[in-house]
Parts: structure tokens; C-alpha cells; sequence
């Protein structure tokens, strides 16, 4: 068969979406035919979720017609979505916590009214059976609130899966899947392709498109900026369409010459978080890169540095002074800082003025005896709004309001206003776009070259491997290998996968 | 499904206190009386399922005591005008449905909190009822006690309605497809509208249920006796919360059973006879009933610290 | 609703809740005064539009005034606590005890009492703090727990009575123009407002109200907060008890019951959310007013109109104008985005 | 412009049956005397809501106000001072304190309803054996009353008969049968309940009926006739106990005017009150006349 003469399974043209005033879609165009893996890529808030938001029927466009096989549908619902033939894996998962694997297979699955009677055994029969096509482990009748972050994206999978769909969305299905589970994942899509469904891929990491796809989409602020055949495009090129401009990546700097030790950590542990056994140490003016795939630990490790899930074994030590840590506000007082990875639950109160979120770790400096002073509030405010660039309509203006780059860096700027002796950033640049990126890198080795101690986590390799002095590399909830800086990238995913010795494929 | 350790656990405080009053007084299971209680709360079960399926979803409905009043109330005026009993029947489950529905229509489609909402129509029947009646009583006519049949046939027929209600309700909330929904909306409305069920539909839903199985329920009680009080059904709205909440029903949404509720409704109910059989001076009664709630939900909520990271 | 920098000043003032229960409240208070007040047979004006009645409104809003104020932190944390009432039955009684049956000093009684309101809230904090129990469950148990306690020890029957004369003035006279316990209320409001409104504690109960994770994220000292609040709300009880008790002169078990629902009225008719992280005193203070207004101004219409059974009228009433209020505070949350459920 | 003497007339509670009749008596000398007549309570009974309710009235100013006092000590500051406007007040049903009114109008004197159902259980009971009491809540101000006397004549009067309960029943008809049925389970040789609150009497016998018991278990209270009829005529309920409501409304409100008119005075004798005639007085007390059992022998001449 060849792909031009095949009419295509999915069209869409001309789509518009706002939210308010963000434009995230302005007239994409795309097309997907029966038995492609189509790739979309394009950097984080280019428009690929709101993309697929419409095609499940999720959000209505605002403009635009979309046509299915040959039809125009509009007004699509995801019900109505569903049974036209369309199912997706969502980026977060959407599941119901406190029902089944089974159930929640099921509820997706199955068509027909209200009024109709369930049949358990066949659920559990069919969820099974789409389980083990996924490889997963666990029973269907486990709750799915007691399932790992990577288990219910094997739900998700298997959700989609036995939609028996004309059209399968996945969006970044592979972000937290253990190797195995995605080479059982690969397997699964080049099966659909066989089978004659069409795929709609979102990933990040290029060399899985490479591996994958057939064409390849690429979103710009909220623009199709092309489509291309995998095989005739290179990766550069890939890239600076996404980007829109040659992009080096951030220079590796050597870091100011070390001073004291300022944090160190002996046998930390903590059951709750998984994470066990854990040592090192971070100098003044270091940056400690932290890598490790995604359920790997590094966000538990830093919860439980900053108090969230307190250890329950080992040492915190904080310019040589022991320091017991047992809630967040303990490891401010020792000069702790975490931006943690979740801006939107964590880093943020959405509904509260940017000024307020920023001054909220700093309450006691700021407010002497308890009583809020508005003036140094908004003076602090307008300060890093100044100093981090951040764009918002004014320092009342509610978190909601800010795009995720802006809210990191409110995020970022709460934490900063701590002045601390050490800095935890859990995914700093997740979501930022390119500009904001390299301003936030600036911004940390200005901190380390004052002296601070940072611990950067990050699953952006590239990013890592350029700003940190060392690299650690974490793996089943352990510190399993510390790299020099300037370790070459395959070797850090070696150890990151407990492969030493191999490359990544 | 979830194994069922918060029902068990209920089930069994309701076994050892049944057990403790085997030993201390034997009495209490003395077949009449025994039927004539569990005769007397099966109203409440009836409400209670519908309070069970309004909380799973996520919501809570504090007017129920309200609208059981109203109800009863309608139901009573209309049999005393001469209406057949199962046009009173159909009325009084209309007349709850209305008010459920008006209920669900504040919290579906206006999107107000239902807390407030049936805290406002709660106060809003209940002395709208005030305001009509002036606390009178109505007395029914002939033939509406036990259905006109023999008291014996008539409490056993309200045991077996009621049984039957709690059993079908329970099938349909584990399989039917609408009892899931409702599972699936209080578990997490947004993957229920990816999943193509309308959040907004089940809410109206449940809390139109509500109203008529509380319509249903009125009738349950009117038949019970040869008249009414409008002052009936006040605080009844605490206790079929109060027996959802202890029976498992997760005030979080999503989670629970109505076999869980039944048994939570029994403990509750069994309190103040065995107070009596024990002999323990009724101003213990509020005291004890509120350490019990607070012990069955202490129970769950260290149960849940300890399974869950 | 959220305020952005560009909208003007009067918009924001006009548009906002406390703005409009105001004018609910003057629109009320002329209506009441306009058909409230008469002259009666012995040429004496009577009515609403008397200062005694006007005093009186204030003498009996202080309990649930002092309900609210306690309640309005709560529900800013996005908790609730039905308990209230029960908890001014129990340290009624708890007053009593001690002076009548112990023998204890009135200050020392008094002063036994608020810790005994606190300890109550305690028992509330911790198991909401401790064993991350919803507020509703376990402000229902102890909303039973808290009443049994005040009917097991008096075995329902006991009332205390007798107080000495120097304790009903706090509830029965007026001092410096205004009556004695509003004196009580008003530093309370004042205190809680100061709370709310001007320090880093009611920021971050907002916090904890909007996202109580995003809070903790922050360092905020989420289950302190949480606690004080509950705290807070049982020794403002204990105060209500005092009051409460001064103006009937008498200590009975049966002392505020339902009052939390009415406490619970006022603050959301006061725009409090609850769902947490935005709401007012003010709003509460005027919740609590319209209501009172309401209730009081009705009951003087039979005079003019022979309007009986103005308690049940008032009843509906302040349910619709609950409902009322509430569509038009969502009004703006209609055209945009919905919330989620509870 | 107001010309027509206005009583405020302040029961218990309002919703109860007990009230309502009450109020009809008032009404119906209201309308004779051409007198204003304000009915306003609480709805369910409550000493803060009652207090409320004559503050209320004394600044409306109004000329007359009765009261049947939930509690006595909360409601006399406000009666006090209700006098000292210039206000009369009366007292019906339940008394507050002498100096707080100028006279009660007494249907019964608390020992001479709680002998009187003491007695007719005892009698019932043949002297010896279980009874249990129903009562409205265990705070409730006249009950409370009733029961202490209760208590307090008990071991003289009838030793060898045994109070094995006191259980409140809210107001609630259903929940007095329910705890009605469990004190039948419970007590095997129970003998005879005694409901001290008006929905207790009905809801007591209706258990009784439906455990089969009747004429083994006795049921006397308090009631309106009209609630209780039907269990009377089955011979279910013994005895209600009921001064004749509608005519405590009427002399009420009669001895009301007649106070504002200064018609009344201390130290009075006996009073006329309308179609009713002429009525004791002692003291400050206006005597209604002895409480009444309706029986199945009388009831029918009762509608109300
Ligand atoms: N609910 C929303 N309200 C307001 N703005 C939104 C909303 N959802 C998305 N946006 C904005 O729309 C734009 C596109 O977002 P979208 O989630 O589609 O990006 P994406 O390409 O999927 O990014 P990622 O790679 O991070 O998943 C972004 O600017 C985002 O901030
Ligand atoms: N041992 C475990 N048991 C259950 N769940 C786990 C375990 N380890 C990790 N997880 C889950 O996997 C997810 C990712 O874990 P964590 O955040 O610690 O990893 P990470 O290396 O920081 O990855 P990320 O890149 O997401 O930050 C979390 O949601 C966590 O709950
Ligand atoms: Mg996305
Ligand atoms: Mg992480």
C-alpha cells in the first residue's frame, strides 16, 4: 500500500482554540491515515494536548472542521468520540482512583445506556487479557489508587487498546514506563499499524519517533509548522522547527571553584517514599545533577530532604550541623529550598496573587510578629517580577493567570526569596519555553556562583548534563552511581537504566 | 472490587454488640418486638440507600428530614381526601422527586455546593411545612395502616419492600451500568466525562433518586400508624448520614456499599433498645452514639494511614 | 471574581459580595422601618424603628455573631465544625457545674470553661489533624458526643440557675449605650478580623483553604493552622456558653441547639466559599446582620400587618435569600468554567 | 389609630396540638371581646426563643402578655421587665416567678398532673409492679418538674411500684413508639407506660397495639382527645389527661383583658370569664379546674 493513495482516516483543518486570551491553537492543520504511526512534536505548551482534546471530543474548537473518514463531525463529545472509533491515552492518566483496573477498563470500553447490566465476569475477562497485551503485572482487580504513576499509564494503554479504535492517541505513553514496558509498548503500536489503525504519537524523546513513526507533525505556538516523512528528515532539522531557531544546547561552564561542604546527606532513608541508602554531599557553589528515569526516586529523595515524607534513617547535616527535619517548615529553618516538580498542585496556589505566593515561605522575615505589610510585600514582589522577568498583569494578579513558564518562575522566586543555603529544583524547566530556559539556567549558576549549594533534578538529560559540576544517577529508589561532569549522555542512561556499559537504543 | 474490610468491620461491631446482648439480655431478640423495631427503621434504610448513592457521587443532601416531612405530610392529606393508596404512593414519590430534583438542579446545573443548597431548601421545607400546618396532626383514614391488611401480613410486607429496595439497589449500584456511573462521577468527574458520562446527568439523577426513594420512604413510615405528625422526619437527615458515613461510605466519594450502609444503620439503630435492655440511663444515649461514629470513622481513618503511603 | 489589576477600583468594590449583602441589609432595614414601626394605643412609638429594638437585635445576634466569627476560619481552611452548638450546651453546663456544684469562683469558672471549649476543639483538631478524618464526620460525631456529655452530666434534669447579678449584666444590661455582651462580640470580631485580614496566620488559612498541599509545599505549618482554627472554634464556643447563659440567666443542656446551622447561614450568606481560601469577616458580620434584621424585623410585623407566624416566615426566607445569594455569586463562574463538587 | 387592646399569647411550642387547641379557646374570646390577639412561639420548645419573643413584644408595646413559661428563672427578667413598661402579664399553662406576674392562670398544678397520672398508673397497676415514663426531651421545664415530683412520691406513696425507665422521645410520635416497643421487650413485666409529653401518648399506644399487648400493658399521658380517640375506644389507651385546652385559652385570654381593663385585681376572689362563667381564684392563682381523664366512657364529647 502506498500512504498517498490511501484517503486519509482523519483530517482536520483550519483549528482554533483559545483559553481566555492564550491562543493555544491557531489553525493547525493535520492529517492522519489508516495504519501510520503519525508522531506530534513540538515543545511543551506548542498546543499537542489542547490538539488532542479535540480530537476525542474532550474541548469544542472554536473554529476549524474536522473530518473522519470522509465525514465532517462536529460537536463531538467524548462519548460520541468513542464511539466513532476514536481512544486515547491521556499524558495524565484519567482514571477513577477508588474503582478497579477492571472497572475502569470497563467503563471506557463498553458501550450502551445506563439502564444496561454489567457483566463482571466479562470485564474482568477482557481486562485480563488487555492487560497481559500490555505486560502488566498486577491483577485487574487491584484499586487503581494503589497502582504506581507507570501502572496506570499501563491502564490508560490498556484502556485504549481494547477500544478496538480506528484511531489511537497516545500522549507521552512511554514518560513513565520501565524499559521492558516499553518495548512491550513499541510492540503494541507496530501491531495496531499492522492491524490498520491509525496512530497519533506524542513524544519528546526524538530517537522513539525515529524508532516508531512514519510522519512526523510539528506544533509551534499552536501552528503546524510541517509535517515530514521520519525517514527523510533529519533531527536538527526536527528540531529547529519545533524550536523555530538552531538551538544550542545550554554550554557547559565550568563551575566556580567549590567551597565548604554545605549539605550532606549519610544513609538517608525513608520507607514511605521508597527511597533507601542514600549518601552524598553537595558543596558550596556546586550544582549536583540528579538523573534517573521517571519513578527512579529523585522526587522522593527531595520530598524527604525537604520534610514531606520525613527520613526515618540517616542524617541530614547542613554546614556540618546536624539537622533533624521533620516538615517542610523544619527544613527552611536549616536554609532548605524546593521547587518542587508539580507547579500547578505544589509550586503555586493558583487562586492567590503571584505576590502572595511568592512571599509565602518567607512569611516570618517579612511579617515581623505576625502582621501582614503590604509594602514590603509588593516591594519583594515587584523585585523578582523585575529581576526574573516574569509577565504577569500585575503582582495581585491570581497564579491561574500566569502561563506554566511564569508560574515556574513564581514558583522560583518564592523559593529564592528564602535566601537559601541550599536549593533543591525538582524539574526547574518543565514546561518552559526556550527563552524562559536558558534565563532560568542563567539564573542557577548566578545562585551557585553565590555560593549556594544546588541539587537539580531533572529528566532532560541535555539539561543536566550541561549545568551540573556532578552528576548523581538514582535507580529503584537508590543513589547507584555519582558521575563526574561532562559524563557522556549514553553512559549516564546506561546507569540510569542499570545497564552499565551499554547505550540506549 | 475493593475488599470490602470497612463493611466487615462494621458488620462486625453490629456482630459483637449483638452477641453482647445475646449474653446480657436475650430479650432483645424476642422475635415480635424485634420485628416491630427493625419495622420501625425501614424508612430510614430506605433513605439511608439514597443518602449512600447522593455521597458516593460525591454530594450530601442535609434537606432529606425536610423532604421525608413533606412527603409525609402530602401523602397523609391526599389519603385523607379518599385517594386510592397507590395514587398517594405515586404522589408522595412525585412529590419527593420535584424536590430532589430542584435540589439537583441547583447543584448540577447552577454548580452551588450542595451543602448549602439543601441546607437552604432544608430550612426552606421545613418551615414552609410550619408556616402550612402549625404542627398538626393529620389522622388517616381507615385502610391506609399496613395497606389495609392484618398488622402481622402488613409489617412483613414493609420488611419485604424494604428488604427488596435495598436489594435491588445494591445489585444496580454494582451492576448496572447508572450505579457505576454514579461510582465512577464521585470517583473522579472528569475521567467520568472522558469515559462519556455525563457528571452533570448523574448528579441530577441521584439526588432526584434521593427525593423519591424519601417519597417512597414517607410512605414506608405512613403506613406504620393511624396518623402523622409533620414534625416527623426531623433529624432523620443526620442519622442516614450518620449510617452511610459509619457503613463505609467514603464522604470523599467513590467508595462504599449499601450492604455496608445497612449494617451501619442497624449499629446505630440497635443503640438506644439495647441502652434500654441494658439499663443504661437514657442521657448516655447522644454521648454514646457520638463516640460510636467517631470510633467507626477513627477506625477507617487509621486503617487508611497505615495501608497507604 | 478574582481581582486583576486592570479592573477600577469602585468595579471591584461594587461588584463584591459584602458590597451587595449590604445593600440587602439597608434595603431590609428601611422596608422594617418603614412598615415596622407604629404608634400604639398609648401614643408610644413601638416597633423596629425603636432603639430598644434596635439593642435588642444586637443582644440576641451576639451567640450566633460569635458562632460565626468562630466558624468563618474553619471554613476558610475548607473545613466545617457542626459541633459548635453541641460544644455551647456542654460548657454551659461545664460553668454551671463549677460554680454551683464546685464551688468555684465565677472568673476561675469562666476562665476553666474557655479551656474546657478549647480542649473540645482540640478533640476535634486532633482526630481531623491526626487521623486526616474529614471535619464533616467528626464534627458530626462529636456534635452528638458534645451534647450527650452536657445531658450525662446534668442527667438531663439539672438547669443552674441563680446567678449572681454582677454575671447576668453581661447578658441583660447595656453598658455604655450598647448591650453588655456585645462588648464581648465586638473585640472578638475585631481579634478574628485582625486574624483573617492582617496576618500571616489568615494568609495562609487562605492558602490551606485553596490547596492545603500547595500549602504544605510551601512550608506552611498546615496542621497547626489547622488546629488553631478548630481550637479557636471551640474557646469562642465556650465564650458563646458564657453569654449565652448570662442573658437567660439559666445553664441548661439543651443550650444552642441548632445554632450551627444558623452560624453556618450566615457565614456563607456572608460569601465565605465552602470550599475554602476566600471569604470574609465582614461578610460574616453582615451575614449574620441580614439574617437577624430578617428575623427580628418580620417578627414585628404583626403589630402593623397581623402577620402571624413570622418564625417559619423567616425561616423561608432566609433559605431563599441563602439560595439567592449564592446563584448570584456564581453568577460570574457560570460564564467561565465550573467547579468541581464539594 | 389603634384603638383594639393587643395580647400577645406565647405558648410553648407552637406546632404542638397541645398550643393549638389552646389557641382556638383564645381565639374564640378574642373575637368576643374584640381584643388583638397575637399567637407566637417557638416551634419546637426553647427558653432563648421564648425570650426572644417577649422582648420582642415588650417593644412593640403591646398590652397584654401571656405566657406559658418553658423555664421559669430565663423568661421572669424579661416578664419583670415587661411590668415595668407598663405591660400586664399573665402566666398560663406553666408559671414563672410570682413577682414576674400578676396571676397564673392554672390549669393544674404540676403536682396535680403528675399525681394524677402516678395515681391512675398505680391504680391501673393494681398497686405494685413496673411503669415506665415517656417524656419529650430529658431537658424539657415542666417535665423535668413532673418527673422530680414523680420521683420524690414514688417510694412513699407506692413502694412496692417500680419506675424502671425515663426515655425521651423528642416531640416525636414514631420515636415514642420505637422506644416504647424496646421498653416492652426489655421490661416483660412492664404494666403500664405513662407519656408526659402529648405525642408520646399515641405513639406509646400505638407500640402497645402493634406488640399485641393491649390490656396488658396500659397507656395513660397527657393528649388531646382527637389524637388519642381511636386507642381509647379500643380500650389501648386507658386514660388521656387533659384539662380542657380550648377553655385555658379562653379564660386566658379573658383574664388578660380584664387585667388591662384593671378589671382584674389582686386580692380578686373569683372571676367571670364569658360563656365559661365564673372561676376560683386563690391567691394569684385562677383556677381552670381539676385536670380530667377523657376515657372511653367520655371522649366522644370532646372534639378537639
Ligand atoms: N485549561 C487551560 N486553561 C488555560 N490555558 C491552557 C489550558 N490548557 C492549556 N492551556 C494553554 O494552552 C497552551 C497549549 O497547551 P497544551 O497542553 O496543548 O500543550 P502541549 O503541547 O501538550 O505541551 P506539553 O508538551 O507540556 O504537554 C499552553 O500555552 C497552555 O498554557
Ligand atoms: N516504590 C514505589 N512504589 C510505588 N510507587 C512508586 C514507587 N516509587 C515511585 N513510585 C511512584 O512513581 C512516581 C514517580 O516517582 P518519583 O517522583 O519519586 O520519581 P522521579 O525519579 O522523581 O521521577 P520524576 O521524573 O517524575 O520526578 C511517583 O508517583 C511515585 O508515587
Ligand atoms: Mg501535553
Ligand atoms: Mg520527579
Amino acid at each position: 500500500m502506498h500512504p498517498d493513495t490511501v484517503p486519509p482516516l482523519l483530517s482536520l483543518a483550519g483549528i482554533e482554540k483559545r483559553y481566555g486570551a492564550v491562543r493555544a491553537l491557531q489553525g493547525v492543520d493535520f492529517e492522519l491515515r489508516a495504519g501510520e504511526v503519525h508522531a506530534l512534536l513540538g515543545e511543551n505548551g506548542a498546543g499537542k494536548s489542547t490538539l488532542i482534546g479535540i480530537i476525542t471530543g474532550a474541548r469544542p474548537p472554536d473554529a476549524g472542521t474536522m473530518t473522519l473518514a470522509g465525514r465532517v463531525v462536529a460537536g463531538l463529545d467524548p462519548a460520541a468520540a468513542r464511539l466513532l472509533g476514536i481512544a486515547c491515552v491521556h499524558q495524565q492518566p484519567a482514571l477513577f482512583a477508588e474503582l478497579t483496573v477492571a472497572e475502569n477498563i470497563g467503563l471506557r470500553l463498553e458501550a450502551g445506556g445506563a439502564w444496561r447490566r454489567v457483566d463482571w465476569r466479562a470485564r474482568a475477562a477482557r481486562a485480563a487479557e488487555l492487560l497481559q497485551r500490555v505486560g502488566a503485572e498486577f491483577p485487574a482487580t487491584r484499586t487503581v489508587r494503589e497502582l504506581s504513576m507507570p501502572e496506570q499509564q499501563l491502564v490508560e494503554i490498556a484502556g485504549a487498546l481494547g477500544a478496538g479504535a480506528r484511531i489511537v492517541i497516545m500522549d507521552e505513553p512511554t514518560a513513565s514506563l520501565t524499559r521492558r514496558e516499553q518495548e512491550k509498548l513499541y510492540g503494541i503500536v507496530r501491531g495496531l499499524r499492522t492491524a490498520g489503525v491509525g496512530v497519533i504519537y506524542i513524544s519528546h524523546r526524538l530517537e522513539e519517533i525515529r524508532a516508531l513513526a512514519d510522519r512526523v507533525t510539528v506544533l509551534r505556538d499552536g501552528q503546524s509548522v510541517g509535517t515530514r516523512a521520519v525517514a527523510d528528515v533529519t533531527e536538527p532539522e526536527l528540531i529547529r522547527l519545533m524550536v523555530g531557531r538552531e538551538v544550542g544546547l545550554t554550554e557547559r561552564a565550568p563551575g566556580a571553584a567549590p567551597g565548604a561542604v554545605r549539605l550532606a546527606v549519610q544513609k538517608l532513608g525513608c520507607a514511605a517514599g521508597g527511597v533507601g541508602d542514600i549518601s552524598f554531599e553537595i558543596r558550596a557553589g556546586e550544582i549536583l545533577g540528579l538523573a534517573g528515569l521517571v519513578g527512579a526516586g529523585r522526587t522522593e529523595l527531595a520530598r524527604t530532604l525537604f520534610g514531606l515524607t520525613p527520613a526515618d534513617t540517616g542524617c541530614i547535616r547542613i554546614d556540618g550541623q546536624e539537622k533533624r527535619i521533620r516538615t517542610p517548615g523544619d527544613a527552611i529553618a536549616a536554609g532548605l529550598a524546593y521547587v518542587p516538580e508539580d507547579r500547578r498542585r505544589h509550586g503555586v496556589i493558583l487562586e492567590m496573587p503571584i505576590a502572595q505566593n511568592m512571599t509565602m515561605a518567607v512569611h516570618r522575615r517579612l511579617f515581623p510578629g505576625g502582621w501582614l505589610r503590604s509594602g514590603p510585600e509588593l516591594a519583594l514582589a515587584a523585585d523578582y517580577i523585575r529581576d526574573l522577568g516574569i509577565k504577569a498583569a500585575g503582582p495581585d494578579a491570581p497564579g491561574a493567570s500566569l502561563s506554566g513558564g511564569n508560574q515556574q518562575k513564581v514558583a522560583l522566586a518564592r523559593w529564592l526569596a528564602t535566601q537559601p543555603r541550599v536549593l533543591i529544583l525538582d524539574e526547574p524547566t518543565q514546561g518552559v519555553d526556550v527563552g524562559a530556559k536558558s534565563e532560568i539556567h542563567r539564573i542557577i549558576r548566578r545562585l551557585a556562583a553565590d555560593g549556594l549549594a544546588v541539587l537539580l533534578i531533572s529528566s532532560d538529560l541535555p539539561e543536566v548534563l550541561a549545568m551540573s559540576d556532578r552528576l548523581g544517577v538514582m535507580r529503584g529508589g537508590r543513589l547507584v552511581e555519582m558521575l563526574p561532569g561532562g559524563t557522556p549522555a549514553p553512559v549516564v542512561m546506561a546507569a540510569a537504566l542499570g545497564q552499565t556499559g551499554r547505550a540506549v537504543a | 472490587m475493593r475488599r470490602p474490610t470497612r463493611e466487615l468491620s462494621v458488620a462486625g461491631v453490629l456482630a459483637l454488640l449483638l452477641v453482647a446482648m445475646a449474653v446480657l439480655a436475650p430479650a432483645f431478640f424476642a422475635p415480635q418486638p424485634l420485628r416491630s423495631l427493625l419495622v420501625r427503621e425501614m424508612p430510614a434504610l430506605v433513605v439511608a440507600c439514597g443518602m449512600a448513592f447522593v455521597i458516593i457521587a460525591r454530594e450530601i443532601d442535609i434537606s432529606v428530614g425536610a423532604q421525608f416531612s413533606v412527603c409525609s405530610v402530602v401523602a397523609g392529606l391526599l389519603a385523607v381526601r379518599g385517594w386510592p393508596l397507590p395514587l398517594v404512593l405515586a404522589a408522595a414519590m412525585g412529590t419527593g422527586a420535584l424536590m430532589g430534583l430542584a435540589n439537583g438542579a441547583l447543584v448540577a446545573l447552577a454548580r452551588l455546593p450542595s451543602i448549602v443548597v439543601t441546607l437552604a431548601t432544608m430550612v426552606t421545607l421545613r418551615q414552609g411545612l410550619n408556616l402550612a400546618r402549625q404542627g398538626e396532626f393529620v389522622n388517616l383514614p381507615d385502610g391506609v395502616q399496613w395497606f389495609g391488611l392484618s398488622q402481622t401480613a402488613g409489617q412483613w410486607l414493609v420488611l419485604a419492600v424494604a428488604a427488596g429496595v435495598l436489594t435491588v439497589l445494591a445489585w444496580a449500584a454494582r451492576h448496572l451500568a447508572a450505579g457505576r456511573f454514579v461510582y465512577a462521577v464521585g470517583s473522579e468527574a472528569d475521567a467520568a466525562r472522558l469515559a462519556g458520562i455525563d457528571p452533570a446527568r448523574v448528579t441530577l439523577g441521584v439526588f432526584g433518586f434521593m427525593g423519591v426513594l424519601t417519597g417512597f420512604a414517607a410512605m414506608l413510615n405512613l403506613v406504620q400508624s393511624p396518623q402523622i405528625q409533620p414534625l416527623v422526619g426531623s433529624g432523620l437527615e443526620l442519622k442516614v448520614i450518620a449510617a452511610a458515613v459509619v457503613g463505609g461510605v467514603a464522604i470523599s466519594g467513590g467508595r462504599g456499599s449499601l450492604w455496608g450502609v445497612l449494617a451501619g444503620l442497624l449499629l446505630l439503630a440497635t443503640i438506644p433498645p439495647a441502652l434500654i435492655h441494658l439499663h443504661i440511663e437514657a442521657y448516655w444515649e447522644k454521648a454514646i452514639q457520638g463516640a460510636i461514629i467517631l470510633l467507626a470513622a477513627a477506625s477507617d481513618g487509621l486503617g487508611r494511614k497505615g495501608g497507604r503511603a | 471574581m478574582s481581582p486583576t489589576g486592570e479592573t477600577p477600583l469602585w468595579r471591584r468594590l461594587l461588584f463584591r459580595h459584602e458590597t451587595l449583602l449590604l445593600l440587602v441589609l439597608v434595603v431590609e432595614w428601611l422596608l422594617f422601618y418603614h412598615y415596622g414601626t407604629t404608634v400604639n394605643r398609648r401614643g408610644v412609638t413601638v416597633g423596629f424603628g425603636t432603639m430598644d429594638r434596635q439593642m435588642d437585635i444586637l443582644r440576641h445576634s451576639c451567640e450566633i455573631g460569635l458562632l460565626a466569627l468562630a466558624l468563618t476560619p474553619v471554613i476558610l481552611t475548607a473545613g466545617i465544625d457542626l459541633s459548635v452548638g453541641s460544644l455551647l450546651g456542654l460548657c454551659a453546663i461545664v460553668f454551671g457545674k463549677l460554680w454551683h456544684d464546685a464551688g468555684v469562683g465565677l472568673p476561675l469558672a469562666a476562665a476553666l470553661t474557655l479551656l474546657a471549649g478549647a480542649l473540645a476543639g482540640g478533640l476535634n483538631a486532633g482526630l481531623i489533624t491526626r487521623l486526616r478524618l474529614p471535619p464533616l464526620i467528626v464534627t458530626l460525631g462529636t456534635y452528638s458526643l458534645f451534647r450527650g456529655l452536657a445531658e450525662a452530666m446534668t442527667q438531663g434534669a439539672v438547669t443552674y440557675t441563680d446567678f449572681p447579678a454582677a454575671f447576668l449584666f453581661l447578658g441583660q444590661e447595656r453598658w455604655l449605650g450598647l448591650p453588655a455582651q456585645a462588648w464581648v462580640l465586638l473585640p472578638v470580631a475585631a481579634g478574628v478580623w485582625l486574624m483573617v485580614h492582617a496576618t500571616a496566620t489568615g494568609r495562609s488559612l487562605r492558602a490551606i483553604g485553596f490547596s492545603p498541599e500547595g500549602a504544605r509545599y510551601a512550608g506552611l505549618p498546615v496542621d497547626r493552622r489547622v488546629a488553631l482554627v478548630y481550637v479557636l472554634a471551640g474557646v469562642i464556643a465556650a465564650l458563646a456558653a458564657l453569654i449565652y447563659t448570662a442573658r437567660l440567666g439559666q445553664a441548661k443542656a439543651d443550650a444552642g441547639t441548632g445554632y450551627e446551622l444558623f452560624a453556618i447561614t450566615a457565614v456563607v450568606l456572608g460569601g465565605t466559599s465552602i470550599f475554602g481560601g476566600r471569604g470574609s469577616i465582614t461578610g460574616t458580620l453582615l451575614g449574620v446582620a441580614a439574617i437577624a434584621v430578617l428575623k427580628n424585623g418580620l417578627a414585628t410585623l404583626p403589630v402593623v400587618i397581623r402577620l402571624n407566624a413570622t418564625e417559619e416566615l423567616a425561616g423561608v426566607l432566609t433559605g431563599l435569600l441563602l439560595l439567592l445569594a449564592l446563584l448570584g455569586s456564581n453568577l460570574p463562574a457560570w460564564l467561565g468554567r465550573g467547579r468541581t463538587p464539594r | 389609630a389603634e384603638s383594639k387592646l393587643m395580647i400577645g399569647m406565647l405558648p410553648k411550642a407552637k406546632g404542638n396540638a397541645y398550643f393549638i387547641s389552646c389557641k382556638n379557646g383564645a381565639d374564640k374570646a378574642a373575637k368576643e371581646l374584640g381584643v388583638e390577639l397575637l399567637f407566637d412561639g417557638p416551634t419546637d420548645s426553647n427558653a432563648a426563643k421564648q425570650n426572644e419573643i417577649v422582648e420582642n413584644w415588650i417593644t412593640l408595646g403591646l398590652d397584654v402578655i401571656t405566657v406559658a413559661a418553658e423555664n421559669k428563672e430565663s423568661l421572669s427578667t424579661a416578664l419583670r421587665k415587661a411590668r415595668a413598661q407598663g405591660i400586664a402579664v399573665l402566666t398560663y399553662d406553666a408559671d414563672a416567678m410570682p413577682d414576674a406576674r400578676s396571676f397564673f392562670v392554672n390549669q393544674a398544678t404540676p403536682a396535680g398532673i403528675a399525681l394524677g397520672l402516678l395515681d391512675k398508673a398505680a391504680e391501673l397497676a393494681g398497686g405494685e409492679g413496673e411503669i415506665a415514663i415517656i417524656t419529650a426531651t430529658l431537658t424539657a421545664g415542666n417535665q423535668r418538674e413532673w418527673l422530680r415530683i414523680i420521683h420524690e412520691t414514688l417510694p412513699v406513696k407506692y413502694p412496692k411500684l417500680k419506675l424502671i425507665a425515663v426515655r425521651p422521645s423528642d416531640d416525636l410520635k414514631d420515636k415514642a413508639q420505637s422506644e416504647a416497643t424496646a421498653l416492652m421487650s426489655a421490661h416483660p413485666n412492664l404494666e403500664v407506660i405513662v407519656a408526659i409529653c402529648t405525642p408520646g401518648t399515641p405513639g406509646a399506644a400505638e407500640a402497645v397495639k402493634q406488640a399485641g399487648k393491649t390490656g396488658k400493658v396500659h397507656v395513660i399521658g397527657l393528649g388531646l382527645p382527637n389524637e388519642n380517640r381511636r386507642y381509647v375506644h379500643e380500650g389501648v389507651t386507658d386514660a388521656v389527661m387533659l384539662w380542657n385546652t380550648e377553655d385555658l385559652g379562653y379564660l386566658t385570654v379573658y383574664a388578660a383583658a380584664a387585667l388591662a381593663h384593671g378589671e382584674l385585681k389582686p386580692g380578686a376572689k373569683s372571676f367571670q370569664a364569658g360563656a365559661l362563667g365564673s372561676f376560683e381564684i386563690t391567691g394569684d392563682n385562677i383556677l381552670l379546674g381539676k385536670p380530667y381523664f377523657f376515657t372511653k366512657e367520655n371522649i366522644d364529647r370532646f372534639d378537639f
